[in-house]
């Protein structure tokens, strides 16, 4: 069970088949506030890394996010691993249509005077690494993508 | 009196000594191994020194180090809270020799006290009942006689560790090889006894002030039946269902150890309301509080105001009903194992009739270097109702994310038939899991929706916001 | 019993009220303008009603909608809490054409005492000492009578406003004058009176639980004589010193005027124990937390259990003494006026006997549009020496940086000799103004040095390293 | 009163015409941990930007800031106007020779999609806007340097 974007404006996740249409209302630090399917439903929330803590209704859960890329890039849609800042690739882990495991470093960038190692989010092969060793590239470039092994 | 106190523990039990040393102006010290250096109690003392050690804990218990810094600072008292050293009479006479008021019961006393079998031999000279015991001195079948289920328990023991139950002959002698093994490594002390196993016991106990002359009053009683691992997670004052006799068996055996300062003398009560002295906690206990709020007395200045030779007042009233329920880091789905991670998110109950004494801080890391308490919340109401109640909205007011707690668990066995009851012992969490129910749906989705909008990827996905910006300071909006 | 109570009030008291509300399993709505949207309330409640009005206060002012929101979430019942709309028997009156029973008393009866003739009158015909009142209905040589120094106060006023004081004859008709405006700008009503000015009186009063048929105990008393701006700033449990006969006078006129639910009688003291009548307030008050820490009643509670037809209980004991500092955003060196700011570290004691009820939370701005209270310290202690000794303590651990506060002065206060030895009166803090010393040389270096390296200029000219990464997430290191 | 920095390596401050030697301890947010000549001194701190709140020893002080830069520069040396992050010129507001008050505008730019207007920090004379409008700056560079009138 895990939530993914299936529409913008508005904003609906999809979650174990239902869709839900979601809106986000501010909230003070360690809180959130959302609208669901015209619901109010507001709790606090705690981003540990691998996890997300989330406390709703008095109850608090442990939600653990397989294979989340540490650092400077994640999965913006399924198949591919965007930068979220400008900077440089350092080097490449992996080859395209090499078997990679969630967690499986794919690329080492340096942004920011800090070095980064982007990881595999699932279990998969490598499709492509559009930046070459050593070349630049801008927020929201493509680093890796990914297929599924099927 | 005593001018500056050096506190040799961590944790909320440091806090809660140093906030009663601020209010009586005495200056308060602080050791801290590095791993604790943005810890609350290092914060809170007027000075602090730090321990120097590669194994966290073993800082905490470094005798050597922690009357040096006494010299350091000045300090002519420690206080040792529980735990670590209270309890150590070698520690308490070192103190002495270094002309260290060591706020607790004589090194004599402790002794006393201390070792189970001495301490079984002083309550059954004073009256008190004892259960049958034997000493075990060859492989475990002169226990036999006792007949079966039996415990096997160390002489030098405590908190349970070394305890092994027997439930046939057939086991008896290879529990009693393990028994002696843990008590030699726990307690660098072999011996062991067995006494018959009562099932489904309730841990009943007396808090009691001696003078170490003789004299002795008692603050109430405490049900700490609730435990998990032999370790008590919640309990209550007073408690409910005292046996005929008890309090008295525990001032008698008090006044026989001319026990000094703030302790505790525990028993066991069987469903059929038969009790048996446990044994005696020679120091302040993790449970104090419960005592606090019905009697209205600060155990910590009690302590302090017998450590000066001040005669023992006259027992207190006893005021309400009052709780404690042990935050752990630790996951009771897994038999309670102990859990670590940095606390990203803390927000602490509040309101009329709640206290709580916390020893963390938002932003602290919680490994598995020290034991897993993190705070204590504490109510008070007028009837044992009004107390659950009022535990349950500070259970549900208690935010702690990023490491994982036994606070759920602890407001389902709150609103649990049996505790609401009163209807507790001490094998209730073993028999009664109570795992937690599967959210409805819709709670279900909104925890996945909550979760994944964590997530600055589909935070841009969702919103192409630039996230830096978003998330920096105050308010997103 | 009522199912769901809609909360008409925001900050600390709406905080308080909900937390009994959940306790009780009674559920809660919460109303709110867009300004207070993060505000504790807001979170605190199970649901929640948007107010909409330019004016952030008029939005809590506004009957109509919250009728609407009564009907819209279903709520049974309102609680006023204090200010806003919690002495209007107008809207008293809505709620019960509504249908939403309101939590307070009868309008008739909060009309009886409400307007300060009528009650003055009731007072007396119970044989209360009242002070010799002249109504005055022309230019003010009527009141002359009375003699020098006078007080001219407002028939329709409280919290001080409308009061001019007048010293001789010269001055009077200009006096009258201006407490007319004022009396008809703040109460629609320009009746005023004359009274002798008692010279440094103490304010004391009595907490009633009336039961609207001419049913009332009381719940002891309170010394609330250290006011600034004729507003109260710390408030203490039980009083010390009361006359013979007050308490009983108090009940009197609770009984006549078939008072229903909490209120409070106030009196006035005269340095020669001289006791005078002032005033009904038919509410819960600020200070209701000092009453409660010494009889251990939630008087939110009782509101409830008196609403819902209940008898009254037996009065209750006190123990101990109990103090509240009301710890506001203004500057006591600029003659207390409010200050502004966002609340950027907070930062709340804990401990034994220490209860904080805040209405705030860490970021959250503070601006003009609403009352300077930010949150209330409430200490307990077993006698008052011990309760000032806690409340230094919990001022001392009290943190709110981000926008100015009476925190410090009120520590300066209370060490000072005359109210350490109880020795208060209404005009203490005039007469007494505490500036803060200038702090010793090393500690003003401190301070300007430990500002100075809060900035990322004067940080990366003397660290030289990249200040994002320096600052972004966790400790610094 | 206040400090200002007279050495490093030790780091020495310079108060009321006394120097200090200063070393900053770690310290969790909302406090500060510094070691002033050989002391420890600890308390809470918050910058609310025209002042800074200082908690020490149960006391509170406020330690006003007079003409502070607002947004993503600040005064590094006394005259200089730098960039924190790199970004673009927009718009300047002042020319070189222009009087200007603490707080006028100076250079509106644009860094990381987000536009931030650099202020003057002081009553001053504007010596030199050395990044042209529409022109790319990087982090570190001097945006605007000004001179004292007089």
């Amino acid at each position: 069970m895990t939530a993914a974007i299936v529409g913008r404006n508005p904003l609906r996740f999809r979650v174990d088949d239902r869709e839900y249409t979601v809106a986000e209302l501010a909230a003070p630090d360690g809180e959130f506030a959302l609208v669901i399917d015209g619901v109010r439903v507001t709790g606090h929330r705690h981003d540990a890394g691998d996890r997300v803590f989330v406390r709703i209704a008095g109850r608090t859960f442990v939600v653990p996010r397989a294979g989340r890329a540490a650092g400077a890039a994640g999965a913006a849609s399924r198949g591919e691993l965007r930068a979220e800042m400008p900077g440089r690739v350092v080097r490449h882990h992996a080859r395209p249509g090499q078997r990679v495991a969630a967690g499986d470093p794919l690329v080492t960038v340096e942004s920011m005077k800090l070095q980064l190692v982007i990881a595999a989010d699932r279990d998969a092969i490598v499709a492509a690494l559009p930046v070459a060793e050593h070349a630049t590239f801008d927020r929201g470039d493509v680093l890796a993508s990914l297929e599924d092994d099927a | 009196m005593v001018r500056k106190v050096l506190v040799a523990n961590r944790g909320e039990i440091a806090c809660r000594v140093m906030r009663t040393l601020r209010e009586l102006g005495i200056a308060s010290v602080a050791v801290y191994h590095v791993t604790d250096r943005h810890a609350p109690h290092v914060a809170l003392a007027d000075e602090r020194i730090e321990l120097r050690h590669a194994v966290p804990v073993s800082a905490y218990l470094d005798a050597g180090q922690l009357l040096a810094a006494c010299t350091a600072t000045g300090a002519d008292a420690l206080h040792p809270g529980y735990g670590f050293l209270s309890e150590s009479a070698g520690f308490a006479e070192a103190c002495a020799r270094a002309g260290v008021v060591f706020i607790g019961p004589s090194p004599e006393a402790m002794r006393l006290v201390g070792d189970k079998l001495s301490a079984r031999a002083l309550a059954a000279r004073v009256g008190a009942p004892v259960s049958p015991a034997v000493t075990i001195e060859d492989d475990g079948r002169s226990a036999a006689a006792l007949g079966f289920p039996l415990l096997i328990k160390a002489a030098a023991g405590g908190g349970g560790k070394g305890m092994r139950i027997v439930r046939g002959p057939g086991e008896l002698a290879a529990q009693v090889a393990l028994a002696r093994s843990e008590a030699e490594r726990y307690f660098g002390d072999p011996r062991v006894y067995a006494e018959p196993l009562i099932e489904r016991p309730r841990h009943l106990e007396v808090q009691v002030l001696g003078d170490g002359r003789g004299g002795a009053i008692a603050l109430g009683t405490r049900d700490c039946s609730i435990q998990r691992r032999h370790q008590k997670l919640i309990e209550e004052a007073p408690a409910q269902g005292v046996p005929a006799g008890l309090v008295d068996a525990a001032l008698a055996i008090a006044r026989a150890a001319r026990y000094g300062n703030a302790g505790t003398v525990e028993f066991v009560v069987a469903p059929d309301g038969r009790y048996q002295f446990l044994e005696v906690n020679a120091r302040l206990q993790v449970e104090h509080p419960v005592t606090e709020r019905v009697t209205g007395w600060d155990l910590v200045a009690a302590q302090l105001a017998i450590a000066a030779g001040e005669p023992l007042p006259a027992p207190p009233a006893i005021h309400g009903c009052a709780i404690e329920c042990r935050i752990c880091a630790e996951e009771p789905e897994h038999a309670f194992r102990p859990a670590t991670g940095r606390i990203g998110v803390l927000r602490l109950p509040a309101g009329d009739g709640v206290r709580v004494d916390s020893g963390v801080r938002e932003g602290q890391e919680v490994t598995a270097a020290y034991d897993s308490l993190l705070l204590k919340l504490v109510v008070h109401g007028a009837s044992r109702p009004e107390a659950l109640e009022r535990m349950q909205r500070a259970l549900a007011e208690l935010v702690v994310l990023g490491v994982a707690t036994n606070a759920d668990y602890l407001a389902r066995l709150i609103a649990s038939a049996p505790f609401q009851r009163g209807d507790v012992h001490t094998q209730l969490i073993a028999e009664h899991p109570l795992p937690a129910a599967p959210p409805p749906p819709a709670l279900g989705a909104a925890v996945e929706i909550a979760a994944a909008l964590a997530d600055p990827e589909v935070r841009r996905a969702a919103f192409a916001i630039p996230e830096p910006y978003a998330s920096i300071g105050g308010f997103r909006n």
